[in-house]
């Protein structure tokens, strides 16, 4: 059986397997959390505690669907959806091996930037609708933060871009036979590293959602499998920003042949959610302020710069 | 290859941009305005395109960018200026803002 | 390919004819979003992917946030809907539309005249980008000179 | 080297706008090194062409920077031509304009405008050797109206004061008079000739027009209406005395040193025109013997230090129209070097006493100052005698060339040498009575003296005018190849009789002086007892009348014909005009309704109207 790009079978398999992926990771998560911090975390159900997932779901699945009465329905309704649709789509430009994926696309950088400020949407639909004032003002953060951290995402991709002179992810990694982007480009790796964190608004930069504070941001009032939705969405976003690290700097699936490249390509984001997860047991979250003048009076500088050298290199070159 | 008669893009950007139209005449209320005001844009960025399509050019995507940047400090200052207008009258109805009446 | 377009132009002139019924101005943003999304795809169909992914990022991505940013901000509740409902009266729409259909109609008439196919080749991002930091390099700058100039008089104007 | 020409004037411009696109903001430790710096270039520059040029031994040199205009075949250009003349100018320019620009800058230091008073003092010299040294009358007239322009803006520099405002725009309007003479004379010159470049002009005129003709005698009467008003001579000399509202810095500058003379100048570039309407160069010789002698009177009367030093002015530049009308071209040019010289001296020194007196500018307010005032006082003394032309002062040589000139005038030479020699006796007079007044006597000072007020950057420019109002009587004019065939150069053979004479008569004047004001043998009370005296003492103090005559015979009746002239018949088709735009205004008015939509509805409205009126047509 060979898998080629655009068949059905791949991408049902892609599908399946990010999913599933995106769920384990909340048991991984839990797992590993606990490990850093001596404890020993969700390991009665199941060997390890691997079946915790599926609690968890059944417990989602079955609960009550509720949709406050004073909500926006139609609103509240599509902003978990949004969020998953835009980023499975994102998936699909990512490729996963030398012949895996779903599409060849050109455009494939500027599709999966697109998604990505279309995932604004969600959070901030989803705290507009819900009426809550401790909803709307994470969504406001979240808007902020998001479009912030959307530009620097944006341009410290494009000294990849300017390297590989394509925006066709299986072109970019391509290039970087000869050497992983993340030499050349550290710094754009770095930032984008950070913008990633951003984006998906994961922990040490999870200001909409945080729950000390405006008690849980902009998911206050959903419930049930909507909840679920934004949950997933989440981890699938980390998932998503961990390919795209490995795509853009990390040489994607290539590896030394003792194993199939899909697993190399597994293994370099694994990596990185591992980093993601330590990132959120390691950091403390900064304040709301911090985190917009950090992105607008240092990193968007420092992203210009890092483009504009890359820029004159090629050139001089 | 495959081929689109010209008139029938040019077609849809005409539709876009009438409906856009109706709405900078029909609403009262200012965002509503913009929001047309958008739609009319993006329809002439539209019959760009087509044109672009029309002759394989490149200049007709160029002169869709420069519509989105014109789009992009338009709305900038159109929003700063609802703000501000709401902060004063405390509405978004245009309709009230007639202070200049001959 | 050519059966996505007719389906993306009619998908975008339903959600643009929504937008301007609509008395809930989320949804009517809502509406614009899906119709400038459907514009996009209608870009890429006729090749020109950049303007697609431009369209996408820029004026769904950042221009139509922007709007709901500043629709949060201004917390337009229950009551602005009814009074959106009070305003948009059908006596409204005669004199708008009936100048955009004599518009349209002479439009439309002047369309007929033509029969051209527009044969579709791709122009990529390469050939756009040569073109503006080439011969239009000054309209590029104008751009950003327009841009600075709106920063600054947004924020001047959103101050208190 | 003399490629650099273009440079004289682009200092100074560039100084102007340095100093005015900072808004006069500048401080003074800027501006003042600034405005006085880039004469200062501007000066060795000139300095280093002149060396060059003149060890090069041409008649001239041509720079062409670049052409100004063309419209058909005229296409007057920014060309520099550089021969002895515009030579001795320039550097008069330059050299006497940087020490005045260095004496004002202590002069001006407390002046709360200090910037602004440098910027239109380097636009006044960036002006002024535009029109020394432009090759052509378009040029010229460039820096004739741009000396004008500086001229009223510096006389009215204190424009607080309303009567300094009234005093600028009578120098504007006045000069105005003789600028339109001019223009008109230009426009006949092109029409006529064809051409504006001076020496083509010239040429042209030599071979087209014959001696006495109609044309030379027009067009050198009108550049001669034009002469006659820069230089306030006879009838316009009205506005110089009422200039002197300006600061001294000023009057040392432009109404004594340079932009008076820039109508001895004018001429002198263009003597072939007057050569060829004799009449007219003879005009010229009459209107300066009547002016150096009228203002020679007047100035005996005066009380106001400057207003003295302003009527000798004007008198000695009626020796230098004299010295044109009669053919002395470069002795004129001479005596318009020399009298920068201890002019602009007189009147730095007289700025000196002024400051120090804190703004007292009547001299019988002063007195006994030689010991309190002793640079001052060197100065005057220094100066006086070269105006008076005490023998081997620097006024001495260039008089006495003029006079001798008018004398070997056949007929009415020896009148118009007479006429000279009486203006000199006057001269004499008058300068000492004002010397003698200020610095000898007693005191009459009001105010507590402290000391004189001075500084390397104001006392500087005194010796070293002194030195120069000493001995530049014996710098030689390199004008011979310009006037070459003009000028009568066998030498009249002149008795020592006359030489005796015109030595004598100044210093005649001078003694008579003394003893009216110094030793005080004579009285001028008794004098002034008479009442006939006592009118003609009124009468010259009014600068015998003309303010009067020219109030009765034009200002008056202009006034009396506007008032009359106020409600006419073009008005009324105007306010017809502005009544129906009312009413139509009223009309339109009505659809600025206010109202956003209604202006997008209208808009759409003629958009289909066009759209439809296209299609249907």
């Amino acid at each position: 059986m060979t898998l080629e790009v655009g068949s059905g079978l791949t991408i049902g398999l892609i599908l399946g397997t990010v999913i599933v992926v995106a769920a384990m990771l909340i048991w991984v998560e839990r797992r590993l959390l606990s490990f850093w911090q001596e404890r020993l975390g969700p390991n009665r159900v199941g060997p390890f505690g691997l079946l915790q997932v599926v609690a968890d779901m059944i417990k989602i699945f079955t609960k009550e669907d509720w949709v406050p009465p004073f909500a926006d329905r139609f609103s509240f309704v599509l902003a978990p959806a949004i969020i998953m649709t835009v980023i499975l789509l994102s998936f699909a430009v990512i490729p996963f091996g030398p012949n895996v994926g779903v599409v060849e696309s050109n455009i494939g950088v500027l599709f999966i930037l697109a998604m990505a400020s279309l995932g604004a949407y969600s959070v901030m639909l989803g705290g507009l609708s819900s009426d809550n004032k401790y909803a709307l003002l994470g969504s406001l953060r979240a808007a902020a933060q998001m479009v912030s951290y959307e530009v620097f995402m944006g341009i410290s991709l494009l000294g990849v871009v300017a390297l590989s002179g394509s925006f066709n992810l299986r072109t970019i990694v391509e290039a970087q036979e000869g050497m992983w982007f993340f030499i050349p480009q550290f710094i754009g790796f770095v930032i984008f590293l950070i913008a990633g964190v951003a984006e998906s608004h994961r922990l040490p930069f999870d200001i909409p959602e945080a729950e000390q504070e405006i008690c849980a941001g902009y998911h206050t009032e959903y419930s049930g499998m909507k909840f679920g939705m934004f949950f997933v969405g989440e981890y699938l976003g980390l998932v998503l920003v961990s390919s795209l690290i490995t795509v853009l700097f990390f040489g994607g699936w290539m590896g030394p042949s003792f194993l199939p490249p899909i697993v190399w390509f597994a293994l370099k984001s694994g990596v990185f959610i591992a980093f993601f997860i330590l990132l959120r047991a390691a950091i403390p979250r900064p304040r709301y302020d911090q985190l917009m003048s950090y992105g607008w009076l240092f990193l968007l500088p420092l992203s210009l710069i890092n483009l504009l050298v890359t820029g004159a290199i090629i050139l001089s070159t | 290859m495959e081929t689109i008669p010209v008139e029938h893009g040019l077609i849809l950007a005409g539709i876009l941009f009438c409906l856009g139209l109706i709405g900078v005449l029909t609403r009262r209320n200012i965002v509503f305005v913009l929001m047309s005001l958008e739609v009319m844009l993006n329809a002439s960025g539209l019959a760009f395109i087509v044109a672009a399509t029309r002759w394989g050019h490149a200049e007709g995507q160029v002169m869709f960018l420069m519509i989105l940047t014109l789009a992009a400090a338009e709305v900038a200052v159109g929003l700063g200026l609802i703000i501000q207008m709401f902060r004063r009258y405390q509405t978004v109805d245009i309709s009230v803002l007639s202070e200049m009446k001959g | 390919m050519i059966t996505l377009f007719y389906l993306a132009g009619a998908i975008a002139v339903i959600s643009t004819a929504a937008v301007i019924v609509q008395t809930n101005i989320v949804h009517a943003l809502l509406y614009l979003i899906l119709s400038l999304l459907a514009v996009a795809v209608v870009f890429y169909v006729l090749g020109a992917p950049f303007a697609a992914a431009l369209e996408a990022i820029v004026y769904a991505g950042a221009i139509l946030v922007l709007f709901l940013f500043v629709i949060m901000m201004l917390n337009l509740g229950q009551h602005t809907r009814d009074q959106e409902r009070s305003w948009l009266s059908a006596r409204m729409f005669v004199a708008p539309g009936i100048m955009s259909a004599l518009l349209l109609g002479q439009f439309l008439n002047v369309m007929s005249q033509i029969d051209q196919d527009m044969t579709i080749t791709r122009v990529g991002v390469m050939e756009v980008s040569a073109l503006l930091f080439g011969p239009y390099v000054l309209a590029v700058e104008l751009a950003s000179i327009l841009l600075l100039a709106g920063l600054v008089s947004a924020y001047h104007l959103a101050k208190k | 080297m003399l490629e650099l020409i273009w440079l004289l004037p682009t200092f100074p411009l560039l100084g102007f706008l340095a100093l005015v696109l900072t808004g006069g903001t500048l401080p003074k430790q800027i501006a003042g090194p600034i405005g006085a710096g880039s004469i200062g270039l501007s000066f060795a520059v000139a300095a280093l062409i002149a060396m060059e040029f003149i060890g090069s031994g041409e008649d001239y040199f041509v720079y062409e920077a670049w052409t100004w205009m063309s419209v058909g075949s005229f296409s007057p250009g920014f060309t520099f031509y550089l021969d002895g003349l515009s030579t001795v100018m320039m550097l008069v320019i330059t050299g006497v304009g940087f020490l005045i620009h260095l004496y004002a800058t202590g002069y001006m230091a407390d002046d709360p405008s200090f910037a602004r008073f440098f910027s239109y003092m380097n636009l006044f010299v960036a002006a002024m050797l535009m029109l020394v040294l432009g090759d052509n009358l378009v040029l010229l007239y460039l820096g004739w109206e741009g000396v004008g322009l500086c001229s009223y803006l510096l006389i009215g520099f204190w424009y607080t004061n309303p009567a300094n405002g009234y005093a600028a725009r009578k120098a504007f309007v006045v000069t105005r008079i003789g600028d339109t003479s001019m223009a008109i004379g230009l426009f006949l010159l092109f029409a006529q000739l064809g051409t504006l470049n001076i020496q083509d002009l010239m040429h042209a005129a030599e071979g087209e027009w014959e001696v006495g003709s109609g044309y030379a005698v027009a067009a050198a009467l009108l550049l001669l209406g034009g002469a006659v008003g820069k230089s306030a001579q006879l009838p316009l000399q009205t506005w110089l005395p009422d200039a002197m509202a300006g600061p001294t810095p000023i009057s040392a500058l432009i109404h004594a040193a340079t932009m008076v003379t820039a109508g001895v100048y004018l001429i002198a570039r263009t003597h072939i025109l007057f050569e060829l309407a004799p009449s007219v160069q003879l005009l010229v010789a009459w209107i300066g013997l009547a002016t150096l002698l009228i203002s020679g009177f007047t100035a005996m009367t005066q009380s106001d230090i400057k207003r003295v030093l302003a009527y000798s002015t004007v008198s000695q530049i009626g020796y230098m129209f004299l010295g044109l009308g009669v053919g002395a071209w470069s002795a004129s040019v001479f005596h318009l070097m020399t009298h920068a010289f201890f002019k602009a001296l007189l009147f730095l020194a007289s700025g000196t006493v002024i400051l120090s007196l804190h703004h007292e500018q009547n001299i019988f307010k002063m007195g006994a100052l030689r010991k309190v005032l002793p640079v001052s006082f060197a100065s005057f003394l220094i100066g006086s005698l070269a105006l008076t032309a005490f023998p081997f002062t620097s006024g001495y040589f260039s008089k006495d060339e003029i006079l001798l000139g008018a004398l070997a005038v056949e007929g009415v030479g020896t009148w118009l040498w007479l006429g000279g020699l009486i203006g000199a006796f006057f001269t004499g007079i008058y300068t000492f009575r004002l010397f003698f007044i200020v610095f000898f006597g007693e005191s009459n000072v009001k105010h507590h003296v402290d000391k004189e007020v001075g500084g390397w950057h104001m006392n500087g420019p005194l010796i070293i005018l002194m030195i120069l109002a000493l001995v530049g009587g014996f710098i030689h004019v390199p004008v011979e190849a310009v006037f070459s065939h003009g000028e009568a150069h066998d030498e009249h053979h002149v008795s020592g009789l006359i030489h005796g004479i015109m030595i004598a008569v100044p210093l005649i004047g001078i003694g008579i002086s003394y003893l009216f004001f110094m030793s005080k043998t004579f009285s001028v009370e008794k004098l002034m007892a008479s009442g006939m005296a006592q009118s003609l003492h009124k009468f010259w103090l009014g600068g015998w009348g003309f303010d009067t005559l020219y109030n009765t015979l034009f200002v008056n009746p202009f006034l009396f014909l506007a008032r009359i002239n106020r409600k006419d018949l073009i008005d009324r088709f105007y306010a017809l005009i502005v009544a129906l735009s009312q009413a139509a205004n009223g009309m339109i008015v009505r659809t600025q309704t206010g109202s956003l939509r209604w202006y997008a509805l209208t808009l759409v409205a003629g958009l289909v109207f066009i759209v439809t009126l296209g299609a249907l047509l």
